[in-house]
């Protein structure tokens, strides 16, 4: 039986601005067992970032939680993330979740050098021995394929894009966290470091045996490195499975319609569809599936309530009341 | 081939210098070397790379909105930089352009009617508002915004991102162009927004027969697009390789369109978890500034030839029919 | 209709875009009542020139509403008398330095190469040479007459600043996409210039214009305070000048004919400053629109 | 040849050419304003000279002569290249009224005392407003952040001079804390330069009401200027990282959003030394506190060119220096300037 590390209880997040309140998260629940990726895919807007951010409570100055538990379980305890106060926080973020952001690049304060920033974060979580520090952090930094005595002494305009996010990979092991949520990792980076960096993702993920999120709007991402796949539509899941369901046996039409509007490289020609429509807005949301409204399969009944989740096939969840009529697009 | 091609590029350089302050240094950085092409009419074709391998420029020189260095640039034949007045005017028209970022491409003072009717105006297309605005419709409604009514008087800001490069598409079909670039048109757009706008181009291109160059850096997006057409491949400001499309696709002949066909992540777990991705020799890419000599990708590649590749720099080669390749890997194939 | 429409648009829709920052709008009403006061004012408050022995460093009382000067004369009839100069001083320098910091700065960023390099140099320079010592120089050298002088001066030495960010303002909005679109389409430099490139800047140009009137304010203000222009007429600067050199500042009684016109400059000051965080918003689309 | 581009590329080497090159173009300038101008003030001089001491117009030429320092009868181009050595030298002329004092003596007077009140207001001022400014960010929204935000707003829209004379009537005169007068000048006589207790106390309370004045006008601006800097920052991704990696509040507040928000307003601390410096003519003639400043409306005033030419050269001089020095705490505070060339 695989043991849960993570469990995200009926989360709602919001953030507030002058128009109104924009449901960024809507009653997500979603577990992270031990050792496994799980990516939360979706579009801009979906609300996989906030969901990100919110695990480690990170939500800029706007937004916050409205509802629901966020539930960790290490050290043999359990504890709710959602409770935590600053000092709880502090000393929880990156000691047992680390998170690797969107943008290596202003990832690091451009006035400190690498060391410096690393050391910080050490002595933040009470370790002070600065030579122990030093040997642990250029080991990783020769683990991400760095250079160590040249990256540690750099500044971060100093290093290209792809060594930064190597960085930060190196920096996100520092503590040995269980769990590493990582936020596009791979998105602004060209095609030959991208690849580069999933094959460390996959090698960190083979050495050391700790849980990943990622999150990505980028199928392919999901398609390399996860073993399940949340799929995310207007603040909630509407699909959730092992990698193999969602690529191969989708069962919402949103899903089949992303898989099918991407084309691929080594397969031969084939012909795409695309969505038609754009994504809903977050602050007047209709009843119903949200997703109707762009939606091939919708029958009257999609447009009074909006569906949940239910178990398709073993653990392959999708909430979609047409999900019988769904077939595979391939 | 040659007498029909729309665009030309004949042994095109582009350099730019860097200075650094009244008495700092210079430093030239050559962004496009040597490149010679032919773009013949109807057709599509795709310009691939990486971001920073010149692409861009390589647009930019042919719609004219930057001179070459050296060599020159031929519409119908005819050297733009030396065109009198009324055949650039004629050139303008037909050659035009289309951003990647649809939130700087619209100017956010003006109304999408004043955006698209400007054009118009100017060229003497319309004499007077309702014929403006005739046309202006029938513009909006052939990039689909419909109904057009709804989006005539909106200003930029109150569009979304796919609703914005509708527009854009719009304007550059303002003058009936010949020849389109596409820098990256739908890079930036989610991925359920981008195979609509993909497919406009398409019906586009069908319907008013307009020769596309297709710039992108996705290889998926660029053989969907351009799969009746022809990829080039670019790598620091060179055309490494060049044929059509399913030749490229499915037999890529330089070591580094091959490295990044392996390294491409693709949407489908079994195919791209297989992949074997290409041991490059270093992961850096060399600074403009300070280009290899020789192939500039010798520094990484794993096939080279020391005392070769290092030295001299490969000519273009074609192993098979119309597909090309510069990489001495195939002299005398 | 048609002139209802346009009418809207002019004067409803700014006010109604400056009504929705409040310090912007408390702004507004200062700048508009101390404009109408000083410009409108003299012609039902003629300036008491009449020496009043008897009620010299008088309180403020109905009468006097802010009481009276060392020569008994009336304290409000100098304010509301003695705005109109300076202000005018101020606008019109305003306007030079503006002028000159646009054509200059744009032609910089326009024209790039050598011309920029120049141009750019002679204004770091100008920009290192503090201002107002140059100012008090040259006013020393050139006998202030008038006060179309005074403000061609100011004006004219006013513009460097400016000028440096109007040109990475030019640069920055030259690179845009919607420009390149614009060349390509063969829409005309003038086009390009006016209908694309300015309307981006109006704010930015106005909100300059005003800063620049109240750099003006001080500059001018400070030259008469110093008793280097020695024009005649009677204005705030003026009274500040008489106050001191007569010595009425140290003087306990005189508070309100020494305060008086300090409060009037400071609040001009003030309420141009404050009021230009509404006019972002009257020029940019995204607020005018309502969103 | 490699030695002298990287001489030309080093940062701290082409900010002391150009330093040079804009005291040179300064100098050449008030020379030919002195010169050259339709009614320059040689020419005034010898002027009065003959209308006011019925001296001879070469008597006059040679008197003006010896206090400009100018040969008057040389090619222009020789003049130039003498007022030049000249100033090289230190040598400014002597002044017109205090007969036979050198210019040079003079300045040497006053200037300490202006970069003395100048730099202190400066140095309060600039730690005052980015705390302030700081506090505001953080606590933005909040009662103290609106009221310190409109009174900066206030302070710093009115005219630094208009503020020395309101503090010299509320707290001198309406309210008599301090005794005005007997502050004037910037030493009291009799008191003894040196470390001492008395002294420090003594040119401290002469210079109160210039540093108050100083201080009390900048320090609006630098609390705006800070507070949206450091809101800018707080945007920034390195801080959000930053609460990620679990750094305590402190080690955020000071190493990654402070130091970066503070790095924006270094322009305007050069752009600031030179508007005090300049301003200092006013604020110093209000409070009579005999600086340069003070020289300079003095001189100004009385037309006595040979000192108003060398207060205003050694003013521009002053601040290019501020200037320079400003730049090159910058760029110690920024690893992305270079230093040192590659």
């Amino acid at each position: 039986m695989v043991k849960e590390i993570l469990n995200i209880e009926n989360l709602f997040v919001e953030y507030s601005n002058i128009r109104g309140k924009v449901k960024a998260v809507r009653g997500v629940n979603l577990k992270l067992y031990k050792g496994e990726n799980l990516a939360l895919i979706g579009e801009s807007g979906s609300g996989k970032t906030t969901l990100g951010t919110a695990i480690i409570r990170l939500l800029p100055s706007s937004g916050y939680i409205k509802e629901g538990r966020i539930v960790y379980k290490g050290n043999g305890n359990e504890y709710d993330i959602s409770k935590f106060n600053e000092k709880d926080l502090r000393q929880f973020r990156w000691k047992e979740i680390a998170m690797v952001f969107q943008s290596a690049l202003n990832s690091f304060n451009p006035v400190l050098k690498v060391w410096d920033q690393i050391y910080d974060t050490a002595k933040a979580h009470g370790i002070n021995n600065r030579s122990f520090v030093r040997e642990r952090a250029i080991s990783l930094l020769r683990y991400v394929q760095l250079d160590p005595e040249r990256v540690i002494n750099s500044y971060p305009h100093e290093l290209s894009g792809g060594m930064r996010q190597r960085v930060l990979i190196a920096m996100s092991l520092l503590l040995e966290p269980k769990i590493l949520i990582l936020d596009e990792p791979t998105t602004a980076l060209d095609i030959l470091t991208q690849r580069n960096i999933i094959e460390l993702l996959r090698i960190i993920k083979a050495d050391m045996g700790l849980s990943m999120i990622f999150i990505s709007h980028d199928l392919s991402l999901a398609a390399e490195l996860a073993d399940r796949v949340a799929v995310m539509y207007a603040g909630a899941i509407v699909e959730l499975g092992s990698v193999e369901d969602i690529f191969y046996r989708p069962k919402h039409p949103y899903t089949l319609g992303l898989i099918k509007a991407v084309p691929t490289v080594t397969a031969g020609f084939r012909e795409l569809y695309s969505i038609p429509g754009s994504p809903p807005d977050l602050i007047n949301l209709s009843p119903g599936c949200k997703f109707s409204p762009r939606c091939e399969y919708k029958i009257s009944a999609c447009e009074k309530d909006e569906p949940t989740l239910v178990e398709v096939g073993p653990d392959h969840f999708v909430a979609c009341i047409r999900h019988k009529e769904i077939n595979n697009g391939r | 081939m040659e007498d029909r091609a729309i665009i030309q590029l004949d042994h095109v350089s582009k350099s730019f210098t860097v200075r650094s302050g009244i008495f700092g240094g210079r430093k030239h950085m050559q962004v496009i070397g040597d490149l010679s092409l032919s773009i013949g009419k109807g057709e599509v074709l795709c310009l691939v790379g990486e971001s920073g391998c010149g692409k861009t420029t390589t647009g930019k020189l042919i719609v004219g909105l930057i001179r070459p260095t050296s060599g020159r640039i031929l519409f119908e034949g005819k050297d733009i930089w030396s065109m009198h007045n009324e055949e650039f005017k004629n050139y303008r028209k037909a050659v035009q352009i289309i951003h990647q970022d649809p939130y700087s491409s619209l100017n956010p003072v003006h109304r999408v009617y004043n955006i698209l009717s400007a054009p118009l105006f100017r060229h003497g297309i319309v004499k007077n508002r309702s014929e403006a605005e005739e046309k202006v419709l029938e513009l909006l409604d052939r990039v689909d915004l419909t109904p057009p009514r709804d989006f005539i008087y909106k200003y930029p800001h109150q569009l979304s991102g796919g609703q914005r490069q509708r527009v854009a598409i719009a304007r550059s079909l303002t003058l009936n162009p010949k020849f389109i670039v596409a820098d990256e048109a739908v890079s930036m757009l989610d991925v359920s927004i981008r195979l609509s706008i993909i497919e406009l181009l398409r019906r586009l291109k069908e319907e008013m027969n307009v020769t596309f160059l297709f710039i992108t850096h996705d290889l998926a997006m660029a053989k969907y697009f351009g799969w009746e057409g022809r990829i080039a491949v670019m790598y620091l400001g060179r055309i490494v390789e060049i044929g059509p499309t399913p030749r490229v696709i499915e037999n890529p002949l330089h070591p580094y369109t091959k490295a990044l066909l392996m390294a491409i992540p693709e949407a489908d777990p079994q195919v791209t978890r297989n992949k074997k991705p290409m041991q490059l020799r270093s992961l850096d890419i060399p600074s403009l500034l300070n280009l290899p000599p020789g192939c500039s990708f010798n520094p990484r590649c794993p096939f080279w030839i020391e005392g070769t590749c290092d030295r001299e720099v490969p000519d273009m080669y074609e192993p098979e029919k119309n597909h090309y390749v510069s990489c001495f890997l195939f002299k005398g194939k | 209709m048609k002139t209802r429409e346009i009418l809207r648009r002019i004067f409803w829709e700014p006010l109604v875009i400056i009504s929705r920052d409040k310090a912007g709008l408390i702004g507004f009403i200062f700048l508009l009542f101390i404009l109408l006061l000083s410009f409108i004012g003299p012609y039902f408050i003629k300036l008491d020139t009449e020496v009043k022995l008897d009620r010299i460093y008088q309180f403020p009382s109905r009468e006097h509403i802010l009481g009276t000067d060392n020569q008994g004369r009336d304290i409000f009839s100098q304010i509301v008398n003695g705005g109109r100069d300076v202000i005018i001083v101020a606008f019109l320098a305003a306007l030079i330095s503006t002028l000159i910091a646009v054509s200059l700065g744009s032609l910089s960023a326009y024209a790039g190469g050598f011309t920029d390099t120049v141009i750019m140099f002679i204004t770091e320079i100008i920009l290192t040479i503090p201002q107002f010592p140059l100012l008090a120089v040259l006013a020393a050298f050139v006998r202030l007459t008038n006060t179309t002088m005074l403000a061609f001066i100011i004006g004219f030495l006013g513009w460097p600043a400016l000028a440096r960010a109007i040109r990475s303002q030019v640069l920055s909005i030259k690179e845009r996409d919607y420009i390149e679109a614009a060349r390509v389409l063969d829409l005309g430099r003038a086009h390009i210039i006016f209908s694309e490139i300015l309307p981006n800047m109006l704010s930015y140009i106005v909100i300059s214009l005003i800063m620049a009137m109240t750099g003006a304010v001080y500059s001018q203000v400070g030259l008469i305070i110093l008793g280097l222009v020695p024009f005649y007429g009677h204005n705030w600067g003026l009274m500040i000048q008489l106050a001191w050199t007569r010595g009425a500042i140290f003087y306990k009684g005189s508070i309100f004919y020494i305060l008086s016109p300090i409060i009037a400059i400071a609040l001009f000051q003030w309420s141009a400053v404050t009021f230009t965080r509404s006019l972002e918003g009257i020029f940019n689309p995204r607020l005018r629109a309502g969103e | 040849m490699i030695r002298i581009k990287k001489l030309f590329s080093n940062y701290i080497f082409l900010r002391i050419i150009r330093a040079i090159l804009t005291v040179f173009i300064v100098a050449t300038l008030t020379f030919f304003i002195i010169r050259l101008m339709p009614g320059n003030p040689i020419e005034i001089y010898i002027g009065q000279l003959m209308s006011q001491y019925g001296m001879s117009f070469q008597d006059a030429k040679n008197q003006a002569a010896a206090l400009f320092s100018i040969d008057l009868d040389a090619p222009l181009s020789k003049q130039y290249v003498i007022y030049m050595r000249n100033l090289l030298r230190g040598d400014f002329g002597v002044s017109f009224l205090s007969q036979g004092t050198p210019v040079a003596l003079m300045i040497s007077a006053y200037l300490p005392w202006t970069i003395f009140s100048v730099g202190i207001s400066i140095l309060i001022s600039f730690t005052l407003g980015i705390t302030l400014g700081m506090l505001a960010a953080y606590k933005r929204g909040s009662i103290f952040d609106h009221i310190m935000s409109t009174i900066a707003a206030i302070l710093s829209a009115i005219p630094n001079y208009l503020i020395g004379i309101l503090l010299l009537i509320i707290i001198g005169v309406q309210l008599g804390l301090i005794p005005v007068s007997a502050m004037r000048g910037t030493v009291s006589p009799g008191i003894k330069p040196g470390f001492t207790w008395i002294f420090i106390k003594d040119i401290f309370s002469h210079a109160l009401l210039p540093i108050m004045t100083y201080v009390v006008s900048t320090v609006g601006g630098w609390t705006l200027s800070m507070k949206s800097s450091t809101l800018n920052t707080l945007g920034e991704d390195y801080v959000t990282v930053a609460k990620a990696r679990g750094l305590p509040e402190s080690r955020i507040t000071f190493a990654y959003v402070g130091r970066n928000a503070l790095l924006p307003l270094f322009t305007s601390l050069t752009m600031q030394m030179g508007f005090l410096m300049g301003g200092s003519a006013l604020i110093e003639s209000i409070f009579v506190y005999k600086g340069i400043g003070w020289a300079l409306g003095a001189s100004i005033a009385q037309r006595d060119y040979p000192v108003m030419q060398a207060v205003f050269l050694i003013i521009t001089i002053a601040v290019i220096v501020a200037n320079f020095i400003a730049d090159l705490l910058y760029s110690k505070l920024d690893p992305r300037i270079k230093i040192g060339g590659e």
